[in-house]
């Protein structure tokens, strides 16, 4: 698959056929997938391409089509030193207004960006979750208020990798 | 077949706090297994909570998440009995939903 | 005090063993050469078996000498056969050393 | 290459050898468990004053500040959340002779934990929770599960679950084979195997709190107390069968079979000097 610029036809084409897909899905396996889900899917299309980029920046370029700057206002709860890469608790959470996403990168993975949280108007702008990391590396957390990109990064040690079995 | 989603939904003031689990291998790829060969990706690629019908909350998540991934975070609303449901779907079209009362 | 030293001393004893076992496998060797070399090792780690000790070691390069006999590398067969010994003696050296040794690890 | 530098100075330790085994005069006292008891826990408590008895079944959490805190965030959800279902659902089930788990132990199998592994007259050996859980299965024509991981983690997680926080309770009954199986589990666990020379109590005693490549070692009281446990290393679950087997391949000693007469009493010695710390299984572990 291509990767195409947000907000074109291409795309909306693209998020229709995967909520079809989706919607088939849910009558083949019984499961209770409505058509507002399948909507809501719609709007937030799997940014498949930006989670096969190399390298932070190259991603969020992929992600956001824009860069980021440092913003203290970024904060970003991760251990200096990792009990295991397997599972690696990050939590990221802002003081910024607006924020309409958050999404976290692992700079020294195969493929920087781990996981892009979508957040609706009355969403916290605060999440926690659980990473692999490959080895030690900065982990960057990236937050998306008023349209513009915010950042904020911190080293973690990874002693026992996440690859590995 | 037990689900494979795990959720924690607590309504404490005019905020919903949402915990959720999900039993997922994650695999990413890059792994090989005991005979030497890559084990072929296989993850969840977007996670869905919604609430009155509208999400409040999209997980776009790549092979980087940890197995049986975990995940929280927090909105406004939602009342104690109310229903949250969360669905995911990973790269090979699995999918699975399940919904849970708001505590 | 006296553990650390034992587990020194131990150490060194298993070491000189596997320096010696090491050395003593450079001339071209034959397939009876390698039989007899894998039976001796074979033997050893069966005793360390009996002794509940087999190392891993051992059993690894039992199986390398194997692999080497049938690509038809008898050097290379004969050197994994000696190292499984020698490992495998360790092991049933460390067993006898441990039948007391054991106590002086012992919190009382 | 290390080997070498190491036996320059064989000759010279041989002799100290020697002189070291002429030391062990104490070596031949009685077997006294109770005095074995306090002597463990005394030693834990003096080596780390800051950690409370109780809070050494947290095992390395206990120890390291950093540790404690991504424990903390796991604990919030825990992994083994998936196993203690699966276990709950598996210990319920009714066998094919519409029997159940329940059947097979004290008070239905709830809240039980804690008085596992005992020493069984009759069979004459000591019976461990997943010994007698695979007992239950064959007594009652079902497959035995195997004994590492999966559905004997996922049961015996249940089983420690229905009996959190009740201290661990083995008794060692008037029998000569009941003190022997003991005394063996105690050799088996001070015992150096494997060719990096190491006993159970090197890492678990000796060591722990410290670093070994990236790990902290858990404290040998109280580390039965929370099995079985998700470890992240594993990424999964796995029993005490798992843990005693993993240890000793990580020694380069081959492992013995799962629920060998060693392991179980090992077993048993390593829980009876845990007794009065409290059972927090299943766990979460590095």
């Amino acid at each position: 698959m291509t990767y195409s610029i947000p907000g074109s036809v291409d795309e909306t084409r693209r998020l229709i056929l995967k909520g079809a897909a989706v919607v088939a899905l849910a009558g083949l396996g019984g499961i209770r997938f409505g058509l507002a889900p399948a909507l809501a899917a719609a709007n937030d299309k799997y940014p498949e391409a930006a989670f096969k980029v190399k390298g932070t920046d190259d991603a969020i370029k992929a992600l956001y089509g824009k860069t980021a700057e440092k913003s203290d206002k970024v904060k970003m709860d991760a251990p200096e030193i990792a009990e295991n890469g397997a599972v690696v608790p990050i939590a990221v959470t802002t003081t910024l207004a607006d924020v309409t996403s958050i999404s976290i990168l692992v700079a020294e993975n195969p493929n920087a960006l781990a996981a892009s949280y979508t957040i609706p108007a009355g969403t916290m702008p605060s999440v926690a979750n659980r990473l692999k990391m490959a080895k030690t590396s900065n982990v960057i957390a990236i937050v998306e208020a008023g349209g513009k990109l915010y950042s904020a990064s911190k080293e973690v040690k990874v002693t026992v990798g996440g690859c590995g079995g | 077949m037990a689900s494979t989603i795990r959720v924690r939904a607590t309504s404490s003031g005019d905020t919903t706090e949402v915990q959720a689990l999900i039993q997922h291998p994650m695999d990413s790829g890059f792994v090989k297994n005991a005979a030497g060969a890559l084990i072929p990706p296989h993850f969840i690629q977007q996670v869905t909570f919604e609430h009155g019908g509208k999400p409040v909350f999209v997980a776009d998540w790549g092979p980087a998440v940890s197995k049986d991934p975990y995940v929280k975070f927090s909105f406004k609303g939602g009342k104690k009995g109310d229903e949250l449901k969360i669905s995911w779907v990973d790269n090979k079209g699995v999918s699975d939903s399940s919904t849970a009362k708001i505590q | 005090m006296s553990n650390r030293m034992m587990r020194l001393a131990t150490l060194s004893v298993l070491s000189a063993l596997l320096v010696a076992g090491a050395t003593s496998a450079c001339a071209a060797s034959t397939e009876a050469d390698y039989k007899t070399a894998y039976a001796a090792a074979d033997a050893a780690n069966n005793e360390a078996g009996k002794l509940r000790n087999q190392w891993t070691t051992a059993v690894k390069a039992l199986k390398e000498a194997k692999k080497a006999a049938e690509a038809g590398d008898f050097d290379k067969a004969v050197a994994e056969s000696k190292k499984s010994e020698m490992l495998s003696k360790a092991a049933i050296f460390q067993t006898n050393e441990q039948k007391d040794a054991w106590k002086q690890m012992e919190i009382r | 290459m290390r080997l070498t530098f190491r036996s320059a100075a064989a000759g010279l330790i041989l002799a100290t050898l020697t002189f070291g085994g002429a030391q062990m005069s104490h070596a031949a006292d009685n077997p006294n468990p109770p005095a074995d008891l306090k002597a463990f826990q005394k030693y834990f408590t003096d080596k780390f004053p800051k950690v409370k008895l109780e809070d050494f079944v947290n095992g390395p959490y206990s120890m390291d500040e950093g540790l404690y805190k991504q424990w903390k965030e796991k604990e919030e959800f825990p992994p083994y959340e998936f196993a203690l279902d699966a276990g709950k659902e598996l210990f319920n089930k009714p066998f094919k002779n519409g029997k159940s788990f329940a059947d097979c132990f004290p008070n239905k199998g709830i809240g039980v934990r804690q008085n596992y592994p005992y020493f069984d007259e009759k069979q004459g050996k000591v019976v461990t929770l997943e010994l007698a859980v695979n007992q239950c299965l064959e007594s009652n024509g079902e497959k035995p599960f195997s004994y590492t991981k999966d559905d004997m983690a996922s049961v015996t997680a249940y089983m420690a679950f229905t009996s959190r926080g009740k201290p661990f309770d083995i008794k060692i009954p008037n029998d000569p084979r009941a003190l022997a199986a003991y005394e063996n589990g105690k050799r088996y666990f001070y015992t150096r195997r494997g060719q990096l020379n190491f006993s159970c109590a090197t890492c678990h005693v000796q060591s722990p709190g410290d670093h070994i490549r990236a790990e902290v070692l858990a404290p040998a009281l109280g580390i039965l107390n929370a099995m079985p446990i998700y470890r992240s290393e594993w990424g999964g679950m796995g029993t005490i069968s798992r843990r005693f087997t993993s240890c000793n391949s990580q020694v380069r000693a081959v492992p013995l079979k799962p629920q060998d007469d060693e392991y179980r009493d090992l077993e048993y010695y390593l829980s009876y000097v845990s007794n009065g710390l409290p059972i927090s299984g299943p766990g979460a572990r590095p």
